[in-house]
C-alpha cells in the first residue's frame, strides 16, 4: 500500500547554449527561438531603465527581473491570447509579452492607477504586492473558464517565497480537486529579500508543493526559456482541455537586489551571486542562435537599439503624463458613488495639496 | 405569498436571483449536498446543479479569493462562510483584494461578489460560533456591509447584494433565521442598499438598531410606548456605506438617541453612528447619546451569554436615560 | 535529477483481531494493550453520556467521536507527561487519557470557560473549534521546547478538512525548515461535516500533504490503536531527540453525526456507513485480546459498569456546578482590567438577567 | 543619552528587552540577518543569537500562530509583519486566539506576544504599503493597540509592550521611522498602556491624534497659536484599552475637539473618541466634533497620496470650524 511519487526536471539549453535532447516541436524551426530571445532583451532593458528612473527619483520603489526573463517570458509566450496571466510582481516579461505596455508598466511603478488598466490583455490580472494572494484568484480565473466550458486557462506566477503562504496551499488543493484550467509557475530565484530558499523550506524542490495537492508537479531550468515555455505550454494545454491543474518550478536566480529598496549585499556575497551570471538565460540562447547561424552581431546591435529606444520612449512618455485628477480617488470605488463618498469628494476636491507628479524617491 | 422564516427567505432570493442570472453561482462548506448548515442553500444543488452550487474544500481564505477571480471574470459568486468566526481569514482577500479591485484597474476589474455568513450571538452555540465583526468590515472602503433584521429584509436585501457590480459582505444573525415568520412575496424586488429603514415612528427618542438587535430595539419601543414615550426606531441594515441622512433627521425630530448593538463597545460601528451625531448632528442633541452593546470582552460561553447580550431592557432602559436628562 | 518519495502505511492489528506482522516492542507483553482499550471504551461512553446529555437538553452541540477512539488512545498514549497536546475538537479520548476529568470536557460543552482550565495536563491546549487554527500553536509550543533543549515535543490532531486550511501548509513548512520538535496526526475519519474526503482534495493520501514541508510523512490505520500508538511514539521520540517534525495520518472513519447539530442522512447512506462497522477500533483490539487470554467476558463487564459509573458521577457532578459568576465575563480579558472594563463590569453585575445554566438546545 | 530617530529607538527597546529578559525573542520576515527591511532590528541577531532572532518563511498567519503557542509556554515573542497591509491574515489569530487564551482557559494559559508592524502612509510606497487599520484591531476585546508618535515613546511604549502580560498590537509610522531626532535615554523606562499622552496644554479646543498625525496635530497648534487659540494636543498612543478621562477632561475645559487619523474615516477609531464625547462628554461639546481623517476610498497610489492623507492644514481648518462656531 506503498504511494509513491517523483519530480522530474527537464532542460533543452544548458548554459553554455549546447542542446540537452534536441530541440522540442515548437522549435523545430529554431527560428521561433528569436523572439523569445528578443522579449527576453525587451524585459532585461526595461528593468534597467526602470531602475535608473528610480535612482533619479522618477520611479518608485522597482522589483527588478534581472536574470529572470526566460521564466516570464518562456510562460507567456506559451500562453494563448485568451488565456489569463495572473502575474506577481516580479513578471514585467510577461506583461509585456502579453502586450501590456511599457509605459503603462512604469505608470504602475510611479504611483498610477491607470497603471493596470491595460489596453491591451483587458483581463489579465494586474501586479500583485501582497505575497501569494493571487494564487486563489488564478483559482477563480480558472473555474470561471472551466464553468463557460471555454477552452481558456489561468497561469499563474509565484515566487519561492511565495509557496510558504497558506493562500498558495489552500489553492492548489481546489485546482487539485476541482480539476481547474491553471497552471501555476514558480520563479524560484532562490531569495525571498534575503531568506534563500534553503532557510525558506526544507522540501527537496518546490515542485512538490503540488504534491499535497495531487496535481502534476514539476521542475524545469528556469534559465531555459525552452524548456520554460515547453513546459507550460504543455501544461497550459493539458490545462484547456479537461486535464486539469498543474505546477512547474522554474529554478532560476534573482541577479540583482530584492527592489530598489533593497541592498542584498547585506545578506549575500558576490561571490554567492557571480556564478550565476554564468547560468543567467541570455547568453545561452544567443549563443545556441549565434551558433545555429541565426544571429549575429548586427542582430544583436539593431535588436538593443531598438529596444532601447522603444524603452527610452516609453519613459519620456510616462514622464509626460499628468498626475490624474484628485476626483478619481474616489471614482472607482464603487460603481456608483454612495452619498457619503460624494461629500467626501467635495472636500478632497477643495483642498489645495502639493502638486504630486512625479514621485520621489520612497524608502 | 407565504410566511416565511428568515432562513427560508435566504433560500428563496437564493432561488431567484439563481433564477434570474446564470452569472450567479453559490459556494462554500457544505452548502449543496448538505443544504448549509442552516440548510439556507438548501434545495439549490438539485435545482441549479453542481455547476453552480459548489461544495467547497475547507478553506475560508481561498473562498474568498476564488471569488474575486470568479467575480473578475464575470460571474456573481455568492460565497458562504459558514460562520463569522471563520470570516477572518478572508478579511486579507476582502480588504487587499475584493473592495479595491475596481479602483486598482480603473474599472478594468470589478469584484461583483457576496460573502454571506451568519453571525451573532443568542443561539448558545459552540465558541466562536457568535461573532459580530461588522465593524472591522465596515472599515474596509469599497466593500458593502449589509445586516438584515426579517425575512422580508434578507430576502429584498439579497437580492439587491447579489445584484450589487461590488462586493457585498452579507451578515445573517443566527438568531433570527428561524426566530419569526414573515410574509414574504417572491416577486424579486431589491431593497436599496444606500437607506435605513425607519421600522417605526416617534418623536421623543430615536433607537438605532440592526440585525438580531432591531428586534430587542422594537420590544424596547413597545416598553416604552406603555409609558408614554414614542420611540422612532431605525433599522440601519445597510451599515456601510452609511444613509446617515436618515438618522440625523429622525435625532433632529428626537433630540435623543440609542445605538444598540451585540458587538462590543470599542470601535463597534454604533461609535461611527454616535460620531456622526456628535459632528453633523451635535445641535440635536438634547440628550448623551446612549450606545447599548456587547462589552468589551470575548462572547462568553452559553452558560454566561445572557448575561453578555445587550436586550430590549437595556435599551429601553437607556431611552429613559436620555429622556429623564437634564 | 528526478526526485522520488513515498508514503508507507503501517498496520499491526487487522479488524478481525489478528496480528499483522508482530506485535511492537512496546506491546511485547499483549497486557500493555489492556490499557488502551480500556481507554478507547472510557472514551466511547463519554461519548454516549455527552450525546444524551445533549438530547436532552443539558448540553451544547456536541462532536462524537464515535469510531475514532483509537487515534485519539493511540496517540495520547505515545506521548510523555511533559509533552504538549494541542487537539481538535474531537480528540476527548486523548484529553481522558492525558488527564483532563470528564467533569472538565463536560462543563466546555457545557458552555463553560471552567473545563478549559485543566487541573490535570496544565499545558495542553484547549478544545479548539476554528478548525486548523491550531496547528501553527503546536509550532511555536515546539519551538518553544526547541529553544529551551528540553526533551520534549507537540502533539497536534487535525481532520482531514482541516488539512484543505492553509494554516496546515504554513505551520508544516515551518516545523519542516526548523526541525521541531513535533508531531501532526491527521484523523481521517473521512469527512469534513457533508464533504467526503475525495471531494476534499486530489492528493491520494493525506499524508503527502507533509511532502509539501520536507517532512517525514505516513499513513497508519487509525483504527488500529496500535499500529497508531507505535508510529506516534516513534515520532515523538524521534522529536523530542532533535530529529524533527512529522506527519501521520490516521486513517479512521467517522461513524456519527458530525455533531448534535448535524443529520448525516442528509449526505450519506447508512449503506456507506455500515461497512465501517465492520473495521471500528474496539472489537478488534477486544478480540485480540479474548483470544490472547487476557479478556473474559467479566472483565468487558466490570469495565463498561465502572466506565457507565465514572462517567454518570461526572454527568451529575456536571450538571450540579452553578454557573460562574458574571464578573467572570471581565476578569481574563486582561491579567489587569483596564479602567474601561471596570466601568462595563460594574454595569454587568448590575443587570437583571435570565438565569442561564444548564444549557438549552441549539441550533 | 543620544538624539535617535524612531527606527533607532525600536531597536535599542528590542535590545534591551531582550537583554533583561531571556524569554524575549524576535521573529519575523528578514528581520534577522538583514535586520529588518526598515532596519529595526538590526544588529539583534548578531548579539543575541539565532536561537532569539529567527528569520521565519514567508507566512503571516503562521507567524501569528506560533506566537501564540511561543507565548503559551511562557516565551515573549515579538513578531515582526513586514508592512501593516500583511497583518490581515494574522486577524484570524489575534482575534480567535491571542487575545482570548487568558479568558477562555480562566488564566491558565496566556499569551504574552507582541506584533510590531510599520504602518501608515506618507512614504510613497508600493501599493497595499500604506495601510492604517488599527481601529479593526482595536475592536478585538482582549487585545491592546498601541501606536507611538515619536521616538521616545516608540522606546517606552514598546518596552511596555513586551513586559506586558497580555498581546499588543504595536503600529509603527512608517513615515516617523526617519524623520525626526529626539534625546532618548536607554534608561529602561515604560510608558503607562492606559494613558493618553497630554502632548501641549491649551485651552481653547483639543486636537486628539495619534502616531504620524500627531506631528499635524501639533503642527496645527502652533498655527492656530499664531492666531491666539490655544489648543490643546492630545496622543492617544494607547488606543485600547481606551484613557477616555484625559479625552473627556480636556475637553470638558476647551469644550471642543478636532480628531485626527489616517485611516478612512468610517468606524475609523475617531468614531470611537467622538462617540465617547458625544455620550458622557455631551454636556462639555460647544462644537460639533470634528474628524480629520483619510475618505472612505483605497489609500491611492503615490501619486495622488498628497491629496488623500489629512494634514496640518485641515487639523487647523477644523479648529476653526469649531472655534467660530455659533
Ligand atoms: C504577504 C506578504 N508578506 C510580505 C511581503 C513583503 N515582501 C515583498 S516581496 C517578499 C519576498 C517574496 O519572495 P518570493 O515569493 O520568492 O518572490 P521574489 O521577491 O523573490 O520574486 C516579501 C517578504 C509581501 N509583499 N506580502
Ligand atoms: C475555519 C473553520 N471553518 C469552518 C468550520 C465549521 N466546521 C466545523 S467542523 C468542520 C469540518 C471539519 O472537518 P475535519 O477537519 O475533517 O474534522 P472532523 O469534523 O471530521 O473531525 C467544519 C467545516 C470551523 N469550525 N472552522
Ligand atoms: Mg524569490
Ligand atoms: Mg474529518
Amino acid at each position: 500500500m506503498t504511494v509513491r511519487f517523483e519530480i522530474g526536471f527537464t532542460r533543452y539549453l544548458a548554459p553554455n547554449g549546447k542542446l540537452v535532447p534536441g530541440l522540442p516541436p515548437f522549435a523545430a524551426d529554431a527560428k521561433t527561438i528569436i523572439p523569445l530571445y528578443e522579449a527576453m532583451v525587451r524585459a532585461r532593458v526595461f528593468d534597467a531603465k526602470a531602475v535608473a528612473l528610480w535612482r533619479t527619483g522618477r520611479l518608485g520603489t522597482f522589483a527588478s527581473s534581472l536574470g529572470q526573463e526566460a521564466v516570464a517570458v518562456g510562460a507567456a509566450s506559451a500562453m494563448q491570447e485568451t488565456d489569463v496571466l495572473l502575474p506577481s510582481f516580479r513578471e514585467h516579461g510577461a506583461q509585456l509579452w502579453r502586450g501590456v505596455t511599457p509605459v503603462e508598466l512604469l505608470l504602475y511603478w510611479g504611483g498610477d492607477e491607470r497603471g493596470s488598466d491595460f489596453k491591451g490583455p483587458r483581463q489579465d490580472f494586474p501586479v500583485c504586492v501582497p505575497v501569494a494572494s493571487h494564487v486563489p484568484h488564478a483559482v477563480g480565473v480558472a473555474l470561471a473558464c472551466k464553468l463557460r466550458r471555454e477552452r481558456r486557462a489561468a497561469l499563474c506566477i509565484l515566487g519561492d517565497g511565495a509557496t510558504s503562504k497558506g493562500d498558495v496551499a489552500e489553492a492548489l488543493n481546489i485546482a487539485g480537486v476541482w480539476r481547474l484550467p491553471v497552471v501555476f509557475v514558480i520563479n524560484n530565484n532562490q531569495w525571498a529579500i534575503s531568506v534563500p530558499v534553503s532557510r525558506q523550506t526544507a522540501a527537496e524542490t518546490l515542485a512538490q508543493k503540488g504534491i499535497a495537492a495531487g496535481i502534476p508537479s514539476l521542475q524545469v531550468d528556469g534559465n531555459d526559456v525552452v524548456a520554460v515555455r515547453m513546459a507550460v505550454a504543455g501544461a497550459l494545454e493539458r490545462a484547456r482541455t479537461g486535464g486539469g491543474a498543474s505546477l512547474i518550478e522554474a529554478i532560476t536566480y534573482r541577479l540583482a537586489d530584492h527592489t530598489t529598496a533593497d541592498d542584498a549585499s547585506r545578506y549575500r556575497d558576490d561571490a554567492d551571486v557571480s556564478p550565476h551570471w554564468l547560468e543567467e538565460p541570455l547568453i545561452r540562447v544567443r549563443t545556441f542562435l549565434t551558433e545555429a547561424g541565426l544571429w549575429s552581431k548586427k542582430d544583436e546591435e539593431h535588436l538593443l537599439q531598438e529596444t532601447t529606444a522603444e524603452i527610452e520612449a516609453a519613459a519620456t512618455a510616462y514622464l509626460g503624463i499628468p498626475t490624474q485628477n484628485v476626483s478619481t480617488i474616489f471614482d472607482y470605488t464603487f460603481e456608483k458613488l454612495p452619498e457619503d463618498l460624494v461629500t467626501q469628494r467635495q472636500h478632497a476636491l477643495g483642498r489645495r495639496v502639493q502638486s504630486a507628479a512625479p514621485p520621489a524617491v520612497q524608502s | 405569498m407565504a410566511e416565511l422564516k428568515m432562513v427560508q427567505s435566504i433560500n428563496l432570493a437564493l432561488a431567484r436571483a439563481m433564477e434570474e442570472d446564470a452569472r450567479v453561482l453559490v459556494l462554500g462548506e457544505d452548502v449543496g449536498v448538505d443544504g448549509g448548515v442552516f440548510r439556507a442553500t438548501e434545495g439549490l444543488l438539485g435545482r441549479f446543479g453542481a455547476d453552480r452550487v459548489l461544495d467547497t474544500p475547507l478553506a475560508e481564505a481561498a473562498i474568498a479569493g476564488l471569488s474575486v477571480g470568479l467575480a473578475a471574470q464575470g460571474f456573481r459568486p455568492v460565497a458562504e462562510i459558514q460562520f463569522t468566526g471563520f470570516i477572518y481569514p478572508t478579511i486579507d482577500q476582502l480588504a487587499n483584494h475584493a473592495s479595491r479591485l475596481r479602483t486598482r484597474t480603473r474599472g478594468r476589474l470589478t469584484c461583483p461578489m457576496v460573502l454571506r455568513s451568519p453571525a451573532g450571538g443568542g443561539i448558545r452555540a459552540v465558541e466562536h460560533h457568535s461573532e459580530s465583526p461588522e465593524a472591522m468590515l465596515a472599515q474596509i472602503p469599497g466593500l458593502r456591509v449589509v445586516i438584515p433584521s426579517s425575512p422580508l429584509k434578507a430576502y429584498g436585501l439579497l437580492l439587491a447584494a447579489i445584484r450589487d457590480p461590488d462586493p457585498v459582505v452579507f451578515l445573517e444573525p443566527t438568531r433570527l433565521y428561524r426566530a419569526f415568520m414573515e410574509e414574504t412575496p417572491d416577486d424579486g424586488a431589491a431593497l436599496p442598499l444606500d437607506s435605513c429603514f425607519i421600522q417605526r415612528e416617534g418623536s421623543h427618542v430615536t433607537l438605532v438598531a440592526w440585525g438580531a438587535m432591531l428586534r430587542d430595539a422594537l420590544g424596547a419601543a413597545d416598553l416604552l410606548a406603555q409609558e408614554g414615550t414614542e420611540a422612532e426606531v431605525i433599522d440601519v441594515a445597510t451599515l456601510k456605506p452609511l444613509d446617515e441622512a436618515t438618522i440625523l433627521e429622525s435625532v433632529a425630530k428626537t433630540g435623543r438617541c440609542v445605538i444598540a448593538h451585540e458587538a462590543p463597545l470599542t470601535a463597534g460601528f454604533g461609535a461611527e453612528i454616535a460620531a456622526r451625531l456628535a459632528g453633523r448632528g451635535l445641535t440635536s442633541l438634547l440628550a448623551p447619546v446612549e450606545r447599548v452593546t456587547g462589552y468589551d470582552t470575548v462572547m462568553p460561553l452559553p452558560r454566561l451569554e445572557a448575561a453578555y447580550l445587550p436586550g430590549q431592557d437595556e435599551i429601553a432602559a437607556a431611552a429613559r436615560r436620555t429622556m429623564s436628562y437634564k
